[in-house]
């Protein structure tokens, strides 16, 4: 049996058989997705490869799947974020109702990202992009918060762009009278300048929806707090990134053939737009009590870098996107799963209110730590690298002021990332967590692993380069050099990422032990009400927490650029549309004699016409 | 020729009247507000469509198209048969429009049980 | 372990002594100026020697948990490590100071400093006290505002000397035998008025406000905790310092060079700061985001168009 | 006796005439009869099908009076798979009325006989190859519908009955004058005849003679300012007689208008005519949805847009996009009917089927919902559902004529449809169900129905080879002006037969 097909219809029948067994027992059903995602993952690993090539004909189309370097990278992305966020959901979800509907819309949004991945042709591509767009929809509306608008907006989004793709896709196929993805690589170059340009602004309309580019990024961040957070760490950390797969295959296989000026302008519009993106949805970020907020916005901003990377298009920008892309699938993936955990054991997510979380929840603080780190593209760990190689394209490539833009959202994201540790796990101990208990070892198994596996690959980043590699060349980028450890930019400049590593965990070693815990063992705990407030003592309900307003001077500062949201301008833009609506609606009057004389008109019309209308 | 054609006048009278109706019956339908006057509006309009039909189908002084001896004689004689399809769809026709001038004329009395109003533009309880 | 990797531990050492040394008595030295421009005596030079060295004889009583301990570790680590990454001095001659000075770059480096800051703050989070909360939110509000100019004249460097490593913008020093702050003054001065936020001295000194937040961050810390931070904080004075005398000044070729350069430029802030009153948070970042910023824009359009 | 396409038109009306004795031996059998005689139906469609499917079009010609003379009935691919699938509808919908609560009340008997004269014209309409004679089925069609639509004795059913009369008699009346007319230039009834003698007509009388027809059948397919009666009549009838609407009345009114069209005219611009007004009614129909607070009547709506994209593909006119036409009508029967079955029991108690009430739903009638999402997934043309495969058979062809715009067009109507199916199927999956929301159990037949619906669009959405052969040749068979005037009449001369496609 082909093992393409085997994925596929393992997790359909997963989806399935968790739908159904959920009569049995809800845990049941949670354990039923977990294992059909996990064999679908050992079944990609170990059997799947890219000689093999499905055709299924489907009414006078023909579907074809298959493997290559580029889809495999995704692929072991998906397959690995989603096996640890199912495993995680089995007892985040524990409790919850209706769990097979959940459980169901799960494992066929994780089978429409790895259609999409095997997918050779469009139609086949666009079939899952749809099923991954109204799975995720259901899962969104299942909470039931905000009564069901933010389904809608993502809804309407999503529609906007898969129909830009249906559009362009049904264009080029009667322009090349073929579906395949290759054909058009291979055939863009061709077109006119006018098909070029309408094709390339369908295409990348569509996948800006998914990975929340600026004007078409309104839906995300609530659609990302809004949802399970089980499902969000692969909705933030995976959906998204089939976005950025398409933007890969449009800005680095298909536009490269082209020569043609407004494919140029594309690029940088985009890139700029990115830019722009990332620095609001950092500001956004910063500003948010939330943590599932601060988290959402915060995966728009680091989307707006990957887009920027792949944009820019030399080989260490797009090197730099994917590795990107791969390091934010991971620590989001695990920052989400930490957020579900004080979720589940706190009941909320407030970050006003969370405090002091670290002494009971260890390990969560632990991966949550490592994972800031790590989004804040912080050495040694692996989101520097991902950074690091972005600004030096920006560089190398004359983007001297999108690296500014990239700094300002990257330094701005310095501010959040303490925000989310101080206001979950740190500051004032409260009374109303006292007896709050770590999760249980299956939800912490899978964030230990997500920061495991950022901590290896901040070390040895060649791990990923080299499929990396292997995956832009097989866009056709040439062949692509790297280094196991050493990172370095068209200039020649370098840094050795295992040097890093050994002499930050050498000193902190000797520092550690030398100094710190040292003199931990003659120190005593004391609350956190016992320190120093300059003589007097508080007393116990006295209020100590600085948790709200936490940035209140940066938002003073920031404050003319916040004075607008985008979906203020969507909003009224909608109503007005459904305004008209109605006043056109009006030809509906109840009366049926009017409804005759429409008939009447109309036939004499034709009738004066018809010398027009008919010949 | 001085002789007067009979037969181009009142064909021309025929046709006349059955446009004629199924103006008034156009009038009647648009202009009318009660349900009735609407009902017998539409009637009328069936009843000059009938009529044109009758007046196409006639050919002048033929005789009526029924198999009988002396039809036959006739035909014989050379005597025109008017063309018989016209008529057959006539009844037809008639039957139609008697069934629905019935459902309607029950709708009606309904409506008006309802509404307590049998003007048309104050039954809008179903707009937009 | 062959003679080399003894070398280059022996040069380590050095260089962490060389940097604690100098770190600190600057330190002294600013708190001897200061009191002699308030017209006071003040404390003599090696004060901050003594004050550290009987911080470290000391243990500290209480904790609030090992964040709190970790904390200081991370300082120290963030700032050795990157002192390890910083040229000392140019040519290369002298064995003891090249430590890891090719394996790392200016961005490397910028981030590097962060991770010194992220676990202080991180450090100062656990105990709990709102000072240090609010402290730690100025300062990192503030960093948001300085990055900017900072960055600036750095891309401006190095679109000019092609090369984003420290070693590579002091060779191209060497090679063209000037100074990049006559190469293109405007970065300089952008970078020089970043500066004056960097070390977080008056008018930018609201993370620390002994008078209003009792010293921010560090309020929680006794002891060991309080003597760590303050290497530390030296050190990564001294880092800046070198780092501004390398890009800026061509680096210095012996150690005499050395501190002058770098006293000489630790001078501006001080003495800017010594007689000026404190920005707000917010003030503050208008301020780096106004004139410095376009400074730095006008830094950058001057090398891509002029030179 | 041997299967014949008469069958469809003789059983189903001789039933229908026996039902009252019928009912005096044993009250059951009102509801039980018309079931089997659709099963029987559905038998000769099967039978029929795969002899056309072999041998090619089957022509009955009735009471030995051969064409052009005699009333002859014309069972091409295309009319078969239409007549065929409007059997399946018409079981389907037989099953979900048996026992329908609100229609027991009433006496079942007058039903289930307007339900049969229903069937009969609608298949009648489809099958017949005579033009009088389909003017006489669209008036049993019509006339039942009346009743049927006022069927419940409250004031709405009434008024919208009696909109759809009004309008109706027009379409009649109209189309009556137009035969008359017709039958002055070409002095025939048979259809495949009017097609050979019609080069020969004047083009002035031609054309007003077309739209004639096109105005009177355009009122029986919902075309954009002649369907003022359509919400009213789907949104007040009976829920099955509101699917019966939206899978038989509207598809034998698509067909006439399809069938004057492309066989009996030869007239340039009238393709294009349909093009514009289908996009007319297209977009006036979504765009009237969206607002709508009662759920029959934005589905009534919806299927009104639908209607419109049907038209627009048949406008266009090359074998894609015809088969993408009868595809989608065959999706839309489907599809529309799941949504209208599963949405009149959510919609079932509350107040003036609004809504806004269905709060939470999803929970109360986990099945019911389920049908509905289904449904509306499949209906905005999502894959992997049925209703995605017609849709990209459309653009496609409508791409291959380079017309952008009109793909454009399609689409973001489709967004439109999206906000308001979604909405809804938003609102089933969150919330809590509002006070005093009585859910009605579905009946067993009722259940069986839409789940053989549901089943249908997930197979033809998974797999829809099983039922693309068919359509292929039903779009041959369409565009194949000479074939169908040569299976009618072996010796007719077709050479001033053209066809515009």
């Amino acid at each position: 049996m082909n093992s393409l097909l085997l994925i596929i219809l393992i997790l359909l029948g997963g989806a399935i058989l968790a739908y159904l067994s959920k009569r049995i027992s809800p845990m049941l059903s949670s354990i039923v997705s977990f294992l059909a995602i996990t064999s679908a993952a050992l079944v990609f690993f170990f059997l799947a490869n890219d000689q093999e090539i499905v055709k299924i004909s489907l009414g006078d189309f023909v579907l074809e799947w298959g493997l290559n370097a580029y889809s495999w990278i995704f692929g072991a992305m998906v397959m690995v974020m989603a096996t640890l966020a199912s495993l995680f959901s089995i007892f985040y979800m524990k409790g919850k109702d209706r769990l097979g509907y959940f459980n169901l819309n799960f494992d066929l949004s994780v089978m429409a990202m790895m259609g999409i991945l095997f997918s050779l042709d469009w139609v086949s591509f666009f079939i899952f992009w749809e099923i991954m767009t109204w799975s995720s929809f259901l899962i969104i509306v299942y909470n039931g918060i905000s009564e069901g608008k933010i389904g809608i907006k993502y809804m309407i989004f999503s529609a906007i762009g898969g129909y830009a793709m249906l559009l362009a896709l049904v264009v080029t196929r009667s322009q090349i009278h073929s579906f395949l993805i290759t054909d058009l690589i291979h055939s863009f170059a061709g077109f006119s300048g006018n098909m070029q340009a309408l094709l390339g602004l369908l295409f990348l309309t569509a996948f800006g929806v998914k990975s929340a580019v600026m004007p078409l990024h309104v839906w995300a961040p609530r659609a990302y707090a809004d949802s399970p957070m089980s499902y969000t760490a692969i909705f933030s950390g995976l959906l998204s990134k089939m976005g950025i797969f398409g933007f890969g295959i449009m800005l680095i296989a298909v536009f490269s053939h082209s020569v043609d000026g407004t494919i140029f302008v594309y690029r940088e519009v985009l890139a700029w737009l990115a830019a722009i993106t990332s620095v609001i949805a950092t500001f956004y970020a910063v500003i948010q009590t939330d943590a599932k907020r601060l988290l959402a916005y915060s995966s728009i901003a680091q989307l707006g870098y990957i887009v920027m990377g792949l944009a820019i298009g030399t080989k260490l920008a797009v090197m730099a996107a994917l590795f990107l892309a791969i390091m934010h699938a991971i620590y989001k993936g695990t920052l989400f799963m930490v957020v579900g955990a004080v979720e589940r054991q706190t009941g909320i997510t407030d970050m006003t209110r969370l405090g002091a979380l670290i002494r009971k929840m260890p390990w969560t603080f632990f991966a949550a730590l490592l994972s800031i780190i790590a989004l804040a593209g912080i050495p040694p760990l692996g989101g520097f690298v991902g950074k690091w190689m972005l600004y030096e394209s920006l560089i190398t490539s004359d983007h001297y002021f999108l690296i500014i833009l990239a700094f300002l959202s990257s330094t701005a994201a310095f501010l959040y990332s303490f925000r989310f540790l101080f206001g979950i796990f740190l500051g004032q101990e409260e009374k109303e967590f006292e007896n709050v208990k770590e999760v249980p070892f299956t939800m912490v198994l899978p964030m230990l692993i997500g920061s495991l596996l950022l901590v290896v690959f901040g070390t040895f980043p060649g791990l990923l380069f080299k499929p990396l590699a292997s995956a832009m060349s097989f866009l056709g980028m040439g062949d692509v050099s790297w280094n196991m450890s050493m990172l370095s930019n068209g200039w020649g400049d370098h840094v050795d990422t295992l040097d890093v590593i050994n002499s930050v965990v050498i000193i902190f070693v000797l520092v550690a032990i030398f100094l710190g815990l040292k003199n931990r063992k003659r120190t005593r705990y004391v609350s956190t009400k016992d320190i120093h407030t300059s003589g007097e003592i508080p007393t116990e309900n006295e209020n100590l927490t600085y948790a709200v307003d936490f940035y209140k001077p940066f938002e003073r500062a920031i404050a003319p650029v916040m004075k607008r949201k985008m979906d203020f301008y969507y909003n009224k833009f909608g109503e007005g549309l459904e305004t008209f609506f109605d006043f056109l609606r009006r030809v509906y009057t109840g009366n049926g004699q009017t409804y005759a004389f429409y008939v009447i008109v109309f036939l004499v019309i034709l009738i004066v016409f018809s010398q027009q209308i008919f010949f | 020729m001085d002789t007067i054609d009979y037969y181009q006048i009142m064909s021309i009278g025929v046709y006349g009247s059955a446009i004629g109706l199924i103006l008034i019956g156009l009038y009647a339908v648009l202009m009318k507000k009660h349900l009735t006057k609407i009902v017998i509006g539409l009637s009328i309009i069936d009843a000059g469509i009938n009529l044109l039909f009758i007046a196409i189908g006639y050919i002048s002084n033929g005789t009526a198209p029924i198999y009988s001896s002396q039809g036959i004689d006739l035909v014989k004689t050379g005597t025109p048969m008017v063309d018989p399809v016209p008529q057959a769809l006539v009844l037809t026709a008639i039957v139609i429009g008697f069934g629905v001038t019935a459902v309607a004329l029950s709708l009606v009395i309904r409506l008006y049980r309802h509404h307590n109003t049998a003007r048309i533009d104050q039954i809008k309880s179903l707009k937009w | 372990m062959d003679t080399n990797s003894w070398i280059s531990i022996l040069g380590f050492i050095a260089t962490v002594v060389l940097a604690f040394t100098v770190g600190v008595s600057y330190g002294g030295i600013v708190r001897k100026i200061t009191a002699r421009i308030q017209n006071r005596v003040g404390p003599p030079v090696y004060q901050n020697f003594f004050d550290i060295f009987k911080l470290y004889s000391k243990s500290t009583a209480v904790n609030h948990g090992w964040m709190q301990h970790l904390g200081p570790a991370f300082a120290i680590t963030a700032s050795v490590t990157s002192l390890m990454f910083i040229p000392v001095l140019n040519g290369q001659g002298e064995f003891w100071f090249a430590n890891l000075n090719f394996k790392g770059d200016l961005i490397f480096l910028l981030y590097m400093m962060v991770f010194g800051s992220l676990g202080m703050a991180l450090g100062a989070g656990q105990t709990g006290n709102p000072n240090s909360a609010i402290g730690v939110s100025r300062g990192l509000s503030q960093m948001v505002g300085y990055e900017i100019p900072w960055v600036l004249a750095l891309v401006a460097l190095m679109l000019q000397t092609k090369s984003t490593s420290i070693t590579g913008i002091m060779d191209y020093q060497i090679a063209h035998g000037t100074w990049m702050m006559f190469e293109s003054p405007l970065a300089f001065i952008a970078a020089l008025m970043a500066m004056l936020g960097m070390f977080h001295y008056a008018p930018f000194d609201v993370t620390f406000a002994p008078a209003e937040l009792s010293s921010g961050p560090a309020s929680e810390f006794g002891g060991k905790y309080l003597a760590m931070m303050m290497t530390s904080g030296s050190i990564f004075a001294f880092v800046k310092l070198a780092l501004f005398v390398d890009i800026f000044m061509g680096g210095a070729s012996n150690l005499i060079m050395l501190v002058v350069k770098t006293f000489l430029l630790y001078m501006v802030p001080v003495l800017y700061g010594i007689v000026s009153p404190r920005y707000r948070t917010e003030q503050s970042i208008r301020y780096f985001w106004g004139w410095p910023t376009l400074i730095g824009v006008l830094g950058v359009l001057y090398v891509v168009f002029v030179r | 006796m041997v299967i014949s396409p008469v069958h469809y038109i003789a059983v189903p009306l001789l039933a229908a005439f026996l039902m009252p004795l019928l009912a005096k031996i044993h009250r059951e059998l009102t509801r039980i009869v018309p079931g089997l005689v659709i099963l029987y139906l559905g038998y000769v469609s099967v039978v029929l099908m795969n002899q056309v499917m072999a041998h090619g079009t089957i022509v009955e010609v009735i009471a030995g009076w051969n064409a052009p003379w005699g009333i002859n009935l014309v069972y091409s691919p295309f009319t078969g798979f239409l007549a065929s699938m409007m059997t399946a509808m018409a079981f389907v919908i037989w099953l979900y009325s048996y026992r329908f609560k609100k229609v027991d009340s009433q006496p079942a008997l007058k039903y289930f006989i307007l339900f049969m004269m229903l069937v009969t014209g609608t298949i009648g309409i489809v099958l017949t190859g005579d033009i009088f004679n389909f003017f006489v089925f669209l008036e049993i069609t019509a006339i039942s519908s009346y009743s049927l639509t006022a069927f419940y004795r409250d004031r709405d059913g009434a008024e919208a009955a009696f909109k759809y009369l009004l309008i109706g008699s027009f379409a009649s009346a109209f189309i009556l004058i137009a035969i008359l007319l017709l039958y002055t230039q070409v002095g025939t009834l048979n259809m495949a005849q009017i097609a050979v003698r019609m080069h020969d007509v004047p083009t002035h009388m031609k054309i007003t003679i077309l739209i004639l027809f096109l105005v009177g059948l355009g009122i029986e397919a919902e075309m954009f300012p002649l369907n003022g009666w359509a919400p009213d009549a789907y949104s007040q009838a009976p829920s099955p007689v509101g699917v019966t609407f939206a899978a038989l009345v509207v598809k034998a009114g698509v067909y006439g208008l399809i069938r004057i069209i492309f066989t009996l005219f030869d007239v340039h611009g009238a393709y294009e005519y349909l093009i514009v007004m289908g996009a007319i009614t297209l977009v006036m129909a979504e765009l009237a949805a969206i607002r709508q607070k009662s759920l029959k009547r934005m589905l009534a709506y919806s299927s009104i847009g639908q209607m419109g994209v049907v038209m627009i593909a048949f406008g266009i006119g090359t074998n894609e996009a015809v088969f993408g036409a009868i595809f989608l009508m065959f999706n839309h029967a489907v599809i529309k009917g799941l949504l209208f079955m599963s949405g009149s029991y959510l919609v079932y108690n509350t107040p003036n089927k609004e809504i806004q009430y269905l709060s939470g739903y999803g929970m109360k009638m986990p099945l019911i919902s389920l049908f509905f999402s289904l449904g509306a997934l499949a209906i905005v043309g999502l894959p992997p559902f049925a209703g995605f495969w017609s849709k990209l058979y459309i653009l496609i062809a409508a791409a291959d004529n380079q017309m952008i715009g009109l793909i454009a067009l399609i689409l973001g109507v489709s967004i439109v449809e999206i906000v308001y199916y979604f909405r809804v199927v938003g609102r089933l999956y969150f919330g809590k169900p509002s006070k005093g929301s009585i859910m009605q159990k579905p009946t067993y037949g009722g259940v069986i129905a839409m789940s053989l619906l549901a089943i249908v669009i997930l197979v033809v959405g998974f797999y829809p080879d099983v039922i693309t052969p068919y359509i292929h040749n039903a779009a041959d068979a369409l565009l194949d002006k000479a074939q169908y005037i040569h299976s009618v009449l072996p010796n007719a001369d077709l050479s001033q037969i053209q066809n515009l496609k």
